[in-house]
């Protein structure tokens, strides 16, 4: 046994080594898999340039700092016709985000709400909400953005059926908001005293909404020290404070002041020329775009809420029970924070379907990124090439700081096991 | 009964009790309304509430049913059947359902999807029931070839020598692997492409003038419709599958550059929509491909429809890799049975078993979405309702077509999504 | 070489737009009609000797260059109109104007508008993949009108909108306005408004680079036209070909000269071409005319003689 | 099967029989109580008194109602006729008698149903903070003192998923002993175990006798009714069978169902 | 506690001595063999030598490196230092040397890893028609010759999932024999298993022993041990601390360390 590691022959590099021995192999395939795929890339990219040589193209962004020339019906900054197709892109973009996020939300909503109903001991709400769920998952997004395209044109009255002495449709919830084939008008926030705009050089902000942003965040810190506090006093004295009309205060008092302050009112649509006016304009793909993505992906986020529920074992329930927590505390303290750990994963996975899914704006014409780049620029630049590849990356990055967020969240909820 | 009541005096019952009838409360109809319905005044009210939802439904869907005119052959001539009633004009399905199902296919070819689909439940039998004898599974190996030939036409020599290039490859390997392992892997991959690159043209055509067998060839441009969304759903699944399980294979290889190239891959196809893939076949694919190239715009979606499908795929796989017990890897390799084999043998298919809902529901997500080819021009059903609109008797009307097509998609994933519930129950009890 | 290719493969590729009544879509069987297929099967008898050997690819407005660039398709007949930067940045090839056309605007008749300048704050629908949203924004811009566009991707669809009311103007090139008019219920409630706010040489467009094929298609739209402005019509072409008195129809028809051997082809080609559905007159009669639903009357597209701007080179 | 031998539980304590005295106090008065789930009778005129400082065992065939009983003492479950008092309190509709009672009594399920996003000490605070309202000082006390008496102190930051079954059992038992119960149901606190941690947890629930408490306990651990218990109640299709003291209970059964029952649990 | 009477071996068999004969040649030959889990020195040192046809039985506490010594034997972990030699093929970095290993040496795990989607016959032959290209009617030959060895050839058609610990245990066993291994590895084949079944599956291992068969068995099972083995090795701390024939090192283990372990294994 006196061996040493030294003495050990030590073997001469042969070539079948390559393919058989464990230090080599992995590299030998490594290697492989690199040159075929550089290879390939190589080929990609010569095919490309050999395609636009031909052509007489070449691959260039300038095109983002031309004049784009068409109009966008809804912008979220400022925007005109003579405006560069990079600003143009960037309005698309925020469209794509604002129906991201109001779909999401609705999602949500719905989900949440379908969800709990369906494991509600009430027969007939159970089996209205299982309808539901089925329905939407098993038909097309596309077909639900269609449909409710479809009723908001065909079935809604046309502006001018609100003219007139004989008018055959009125405005709803006292003449406030009017419903009409061109989309909803809604009453829109106006500031008499408005703190004006700060500008940016490429974009203004207003300092209205910044200020309204600020105050709610206080607040919201201000609600936050107020539950520690209850928290405390619980800790110490074994009774937790009631803080509930507190926090409605806290939340509610400091925006209504500010809101007085700025001189708030609501400017409210009325029909003239051809159109409503004033009001904001809630258009009919943006409607259409939003309803469909929300109502179907509630219905996958309906079961995912259920599993969720589900999955946190009738157990947990009655070992809360049997320590004498009523279901109120039973739900808030035990069954939520575990069910929650459950759900948001998938809920985070169909928000990130919602976003990809907003590319289907093309059915209903609603101006998002895929319409205004790579739609109506390419067109007009020609410049699919580029327009395309821009527009993937921007959606890959936006996926990607999506799921960047649930894998924080993953990591952060994480049970710990042995 | 007294008796028990002592502390400890012992208990004996000699006579056992009866089952008795539940009390009225809690049992029968009684019951099952109070404790369903009105089990309380929340409860109480969400019962109104559906009721209300349901009759509110019923009283607009009922009638728009009750009056359907199926003998008109124009919207118009509908319009004036009802007379004012609110009610559906289904002439516009009796019409054109052929064009819903089938597009322009032409109509004395019908029975060729129609038998290609029931060929397809055939082949998938071997594959998800393991009682049948294993040889079937050749019959599901063939099936591409057959639905091909069925659904397109043309000489029946092209897939026959398609066919053979996999013959070819598995004659090179074996006759090769006595030699060299490595050789055999090499020339089972090159040989067939080599088959196929310079002689399968050569000798399809050859054949075809000698023997000019065949259905008559079918067009791509004219399929539509439902079968559209058929070819490139199925095609798409079944032909992601194994390169989504190679994707998640390399996902979880423990080579470095592998594993990379896999996640981003995964990662990239799943972080765009598919549209922008499908624009990418439309209208890119053109531009990566050598001058000259262009071929079938089918083929160049489904090319699209299956990568982006391989992705979603290999994350389905993965779960069902990672749901497997290491003692099963451990196994396989004490056995001394290489990397492939135990993927082949012991992994593989355990974990596709397990993975089989996921794979389903994949697939079922990848059929609704086949309803985006309408954007590049495509006439899947909702491109040809829009054709169907523009023609002047038919303009201006959505429900009657949009109900017909949404039920189909309704009819197909429901159904599917219940068979695989059903078949995962079975499969889940057959080896226990 | 393109018109090799077309012959080894016995088939012309045609790029049209997917669907616009009298232009170019499918009827109940799935068989292309109209204007724009028209000039296609003609190319196809000039080059095959056979009309129907045509395979039509349906292209978007975005999809049709990439298309043709990629030779996907051989020759695009796609109301596409001719500009200066398609022409020189995107290398197209513009062979011939088949159709002149200009963007205008459709209201209802109830709305008493009557003209485009009083259509401040409109909604105005639009068929985007075209010039038209470029024309739009430069109009209402230069009028200092306010307006409200509703993009929309297909002609139906955009039709649906306007008929629903959800948009008080329908605007896209004339021709369009006038199809698309024509297939209402009730054409006479509403009103083309006069303005036309643009050029459209609407043309039959191939791939830059290949002159042979440049010219193969061009000089069969030019044997359309001049077969209308010689009197050359599908019901006597039979006749003249046996020759003429006329050097020109001779050299036109094959019966003199060698024309066709120029071009590649053998001397009938511009027979097969006018037999295939008639001249220039009698496409634009059948598909788009008169005395179709579309009701379009030939006004700039008339021949030179007759007022209009159609004026194909002489045959020589 | 009279003369087979009695298992012995596996400990090396003996038993401090002196301070495990049955009172007079009724605790848990149960009468004529019938229970159904759905048309199906599961546990039939019900007749039971259990005095404080009792320790009963309940044993018996599965599906026999054993669980159903122990957890209509909890209120987990209604009973639909007759009538349960607990520590005086009625239960009936009446939820705030329901909230008191289960403040009252403690319960051990099988599975443990240790709430997994908390720490040990968390789960032991939880219901003294909330229910009791306790402060967290004051209650964290409780929990560690309770959690020295299962032997576990040093886990009390740990999360449950990070213990051995065993030892998430005696959290569990802790867990129920910081609420200071008056009485505790144990409902086969052992069965999902392996053979040594039934010992441990065995081990805290004779320390648990020893200290006064009264128990009811569901288990098939003989041993453990032989040793510990004062009764043992046998029961077969919702109905008492046999009661009677361990050792006679084991030696001499009387019936022909616990006969056959006592072959089938001793016989392997 | 050298006192303790040993545990019997639960088997009604006597040992056929006289087969379970030891040779001259070497089977396994480890030299200085260490291991490391990252910066985690599992194996130390390593020097070991195995004959053909001996039967050892190593043991030790948990965590001490048992089953990483055996796995490495079967190149299923891999070492970073020192020497292996299998039956005269070195494990090294050449991978078709590991192949010939593994198909020589066969390994039963503790929770027996069978393939729960090929049935107990398919089970066998899998390696042998696949690895030792077998053809398939002769492979099944072989199968239910070993099946019957093991005394399950009834189930040859039944799923695993359809069978006890016991039979399955001994299925992974006649799957590994199917190889026709010169060795045998056993890693805790029984503590998976309860009371009834272990004596089944010692009682294969035992007929394996009789037929000359070279096993190393990790296991706490010591009458096993002193019934079979003809050498006990005791490691602790990724070493082997302590070797002897069973009698010797049951009743005068010199260590510390190997009195303190065997207390606690015979003790309770
Ligand atoms: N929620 C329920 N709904 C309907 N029947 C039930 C329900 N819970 C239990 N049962 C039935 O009531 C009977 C008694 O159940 P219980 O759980 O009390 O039995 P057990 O004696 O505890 O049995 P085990 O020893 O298996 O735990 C069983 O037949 C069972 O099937
Ligand atoms: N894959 C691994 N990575 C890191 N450490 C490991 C790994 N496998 C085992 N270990 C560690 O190596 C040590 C030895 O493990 P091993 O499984 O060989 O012990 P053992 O003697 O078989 O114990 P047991 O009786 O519990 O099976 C242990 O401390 C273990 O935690
Ligand atoms: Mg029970
Ligand atoms: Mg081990």
């Amino acid at each position: 046994m006196a061996t040493t590691a030294e003495t050990f022959p030590r073997k001469v590099f042969r070539p079948s080594m390559l393919l058989y021995d464990k230090r080599y192999r992995s590299l030998t395939i490594q290697v492989v898999v690199l040159f075929l795929l550089m290879g390939f890339f190589a080929w990609l990219i010569d095919n490309t340039l050999t395609n636009l040589a031909a052509l007489g193209r070449d691959f260039s962004f300038r095109f983002l700092g031309q004049t784009a020339g068409y109009d966008i019906n809804q912008r979220l900054i400022d925007y005109n016709s003579q405006m560069t197709h990079g600003r143009a892109a960037v309005v698309g973009l925020l469209n794509t985000l604002l129906v991201a996020v109001l779909a999401c939300v609705l999602a949500t909503v719905v989900g949440v709400l379908a969800g709990v109903l369906r494991l509600s001991n009430n027969w007939l709400v159970a089996g209205l909400m299982t309808v539901y769920v089925e329905i939407f998952r098993n038909i097309p997004t596309l077909l639900w953005i269609l449909i409710i395209f479809a009723i908001m044109t065909e079935a809604m009255p046309p502006p001018s059926a609100f003219r007139g002495e004989d008018a055959t449709s009125s405005m709803l919830l006292w003449d406030t908001v009017a419903v009409t084939n061109r989309g909803v008008y809604i009453p829109e926030p106006l500031f008499s005293r408005s703190l004006g705009v700060i500008d940016m050089g490429s974009f203004l902000i207003s300092i209205d909404l910044l200020a309204i942003v600020a105050v709610v965040g206080l607040s919201i810190w201000a609600n936050k020290r107020l539950l520690a506090h209850a928290t405390a006093v619980q800790n110490a004295t074994g009774i937790r404070p009631k803080t509930w009309w507190k926090s409605i205060l806290i939340l509610v008092l400091p925006i209504v002041a500010l809101l007085v302050v700025l001189g708030f009112h609501l400017g409210y649509p009325e029909l003239r020329g051809f159109n409503f006016a004033g009001g904001t304009h809630l258009r009919n793909s943006l409607i259409a775009l939003w309803f469909a993505l929300g109502i179907y992906t509630g219905a996958f986020v309906a079961e995912n809420v259920r599993s969720g529920i589900l999955a946190v074992s009738k157990g947990q329930t009655e070992a809360a029970f049997a320590l004498g927590l009523r279901p109120g505390l039973t739900m808030r303290l035990v069954i939520l924070p575990q069910a929650l750990r459950v759900i948001i994963p998938p809920l985070i996975s169909q928000y990130l379907n919602i976003t990809k899914n907003t590319s289907l704006a093309l059915a209903v014409g609603y101006m998002d990124l895929r319409s205004t780049l790579g739609g109506i620029t390419i067109n007009q630049t020609g410049r699919e090439l580029e327009g395309m590849l821009l527009m993937m990356l921007i959606y890959l990055v936006i996926s990607l700081l999506i799921s960047g967020a649930m894998n924080v969240y993953n990591a952060r909820v994480k049970l710990k096991e042995r | 009964m007294s008796d028990t009541h002592a502390r400890t005096t012992a208990f004996v019952r000699d006579t056992m009790l009866p089952e008795a009838p539940a009390p009225i409360a809690q049992r029968g109809a009684v019951k099952w309304l109070r404790e369903n319905l009105f089990s309380g005044w929340m409860n109480t009210a969400l019962t109104l509430a559906s009721l209300y939802v349901i009759w509110w439904l019923l009283a607009h869907i009922t009638p728009w049913f009750g009056n359907a005119v199926w003998n008109a052959n124009s919207l118009a001539e509908c319009r004036a059947i009802l007379d004012g009633r609110s009610g559906a004009c289904l002439g516009v399905i009796r019409d054109r359902w052929h064009q819903l199902l089938f597009g322009f296919y032409p109509p004395q070819h019908y029975w060729r999807p129609v038998l290609a689909l029931v060929l397809l439940f055939g082949a998938l039998a071997p594959m998800l029931f393991s009682n049948l004898p294993r040889r079937l599974l050749w019959l599901s190996a063939l099936y591409p070839f057959v639905a091909y030939h069925l659904l397109w036409g043309g000489s029946i020599w092209i897939p026959v020598v398609a066919a053979a290039g996999f013959g070819v490859g598995a004659l090179a390997w074996r006759l090769i692997t006595p030699y060299t392992a490595l050789g055999a892997i090499l020339a089972a991959l090159v040989t067939p492409i080599l088959w196929w690159v310079l002689a399968a043209g050569a000798v399809a055509g050859a054949l075809t003038s000698v023997a000019p067998l065949g259905l008559e060839f079918v067009r791509s441009d004219r399929f539509g419709g439902f079968l559209i969304s058929l070819v490139i759903g199925i095609s798409g699944i079944s032909l992601s599958l194994p390169l989504g399980v190679l994707l998640a294979l390399g996902r979880k290889s423990d080579m470095l550059l592998l594993r990379s190239v896999c996640i981003i891959f995964i990662e990239f196809i799943r972080g765009v929509p598919l549209i922008t893939l499908l624009f990418t076949a439309s209208l890119l694919l053109n531009y990566f491909l050598p001058p000259g190239t262009s071929f079938d715009l089918i083929l160049r979606v489904i090319i699209m429809v299956t990568i982006f499908a391989a992705a979603y795929i290999a994350e389905v796989v993965r779960g069902g890799l990672a749901a497997l017990p290491r003692g099963q890897y451990e196994a396989a390799d004490s056995l001394g049975l290489d990397y492939w084999r135990s993927m082949r043998l012991i992994i593989l298919p355990q974990a596709l078993k397990i993975s089989i809902p996921g794979i389903v529901n994949t697939f079922i997500g990848l059929f609704k979405d086949t309803t985006l080819v309408v954007f590049i021009g495509l006439l899947d059903p909702i491109g040809l309702s829009n054709a169907i609109r523009a023609d002047t008797s038919w303009n201006g009307i959505y429900w009657e077509l949009f109900i017909f097509i949404g039920a189909l998609f309704f009819v197909f994933c429901f159904g599917i999504s219940r068979y695989s519930m059903y078949l995962e129950r079975k499969l889940s009890r057959g080896h226990r | 070489n393109t018109l090799q290719e077309v012959i080894d493969r016995g088939e012309v590729r045609c790029g049209v737009s997917t669907g616009l009544a009298g232009f170019s879509a499918p009827d109940a069987n799935g068989v292309w009609q109209g204007f724009d297929v028209a000039m296609c099967r003609a190319v196809a008898a000039a080059v095959l000797d056979d009309p129907m050997a045509v395979e039509f690819v349906p292209t978007t407005g975005q999809t049709r260059f990439t298309a043709l660039a990629s030779g996907e398709v051989d020759v695009l007949a796609r109301n596409t109109t001719w500009t200066f930067t398609r022409d020189v940045d995107l290398n197209l090839r513009f062979v011939g104007i088949n159709y002149y056309d200009g963007q205008g605007f459709m209201v209802r008749g109830d709305l008493g508008v009557g003209s485009a300048t009083e259509l401040d704050g409109a909604t105005v629908c639009i068929q985007t993949g075209t010039t038209t949203e470029l024309n739009l924004a430069d109009y209402f811009r230069a009028n200092g009108m306010e307006y409200e566009p509703v993009p929309i991707e297909t002609n139906a669809e955009a039709q649906q909108q306007y008929l629903a009311g959800a948009c008080d103007v329908y605007t896209t090139d004339v021709s369009g306005l006038a199809a698309t008019r024509a297939s209402f219920a009730d054409p006479e409630n509403h009103v083309i408004l006069p303005e036309v706010i643009s050029k459209e040489p609407l043309a039959i467009t191939v791939r830059d680079g290949d002159d042979r094929w440049a010219g193969v298609v061009q000089w069969t739209f030019f044997a359309l036209v001049a077969a209308e402005e010689m009197g050359i019509t599908s019901a006597n072409i039979a006749e003249l070909a046996q020759g003429t008195d006329n050097p020109e129809i001779n050299r036109l028809l094959g019966t003199e000269g060698e024309l066709g051997s120029m071009l590649g082809l053998d001397p009938e080609w511009a027979i097969r071409a006018i037999s295939a559905g008639g001249n220039y007159g009698e496409i634009f009669a059948a598909n788009i005319g008169d005395g179709t639903p579309i009701g379009l009357a030939r006004g700039l597209n008339a021949q030179w003689t007759q007022g209009g701007l159609l004026y194909a080179p002489p045959f020589r | 099967m009279t003369d087979t031998a009695l298992p012995e539980v596996a400990t090396d304590r003996r038993i401090d029989a002196s301070r495990m005295k049955v009172t007079d106090e009724v605790a848990v008065q149960i009468s004529r109580m019938n229970k159904w789930y759905g048309a199906f009778h599961v546990l039939r005129d019900i007749d039971m008194t259990v005095y404080r400082g009792e320790r009963i065992v309940i044993c018996g065939p599965s599906g026999s109602g054993k669980s159903t009983l122990i957890r209509c003492i909890n209120a987990l479950e209604e009973h639909q006729a007759g009538q349960i008092i607990v520590d005086g309190t009625e239960l009936n509709e009446d939820l705030k008698n329901v909230d008191k009672v289960r403040s009252e009594v403690g319960m051990v399920f099988q599975h443990f149903n240790l709430f997994p996003h908390l720490t040990i000490l968390e789960n032991c605070t939880l219901a003294p903070i909330w229910v009791r309202r306790t402060p967290r000082r004051e209650a964290e006390e409780i929990a560690m003192h309770f959690l020295e008496k299962v032997k576990i102190p040093e886990q009390a930051n740990k999360y449950p998923g990070q213990l051995s079954g065993g030892q998430q059992q005696r959290v569990a038992i802790a867990r129920s002993l910081c609420m200071r119960p008056r009485i505790m149901l144990f409902d086969e606190p052992t069965s999902a175990l392996d053979p040594e941690m039934i010992k441990e947890v065995l081990d805290t629930m004779i320390s648990l006798a020893e200290d006064g408490m009264t128990m009811l306990v569901v288990t098939h651990e003989m041993g453990f009714a032989r040793q510990v218990a004062n009764r043992v109640i046998f029961m077969d299709q919702g109905q008492i069978v046999e009661q009677n003291e361990p050792e006679e209970f084991f030696l001499h059964p009387r019936s022909d169902r616990t006969k056959l029952f006592l072959s089938q649990i001793l016989g392997h």
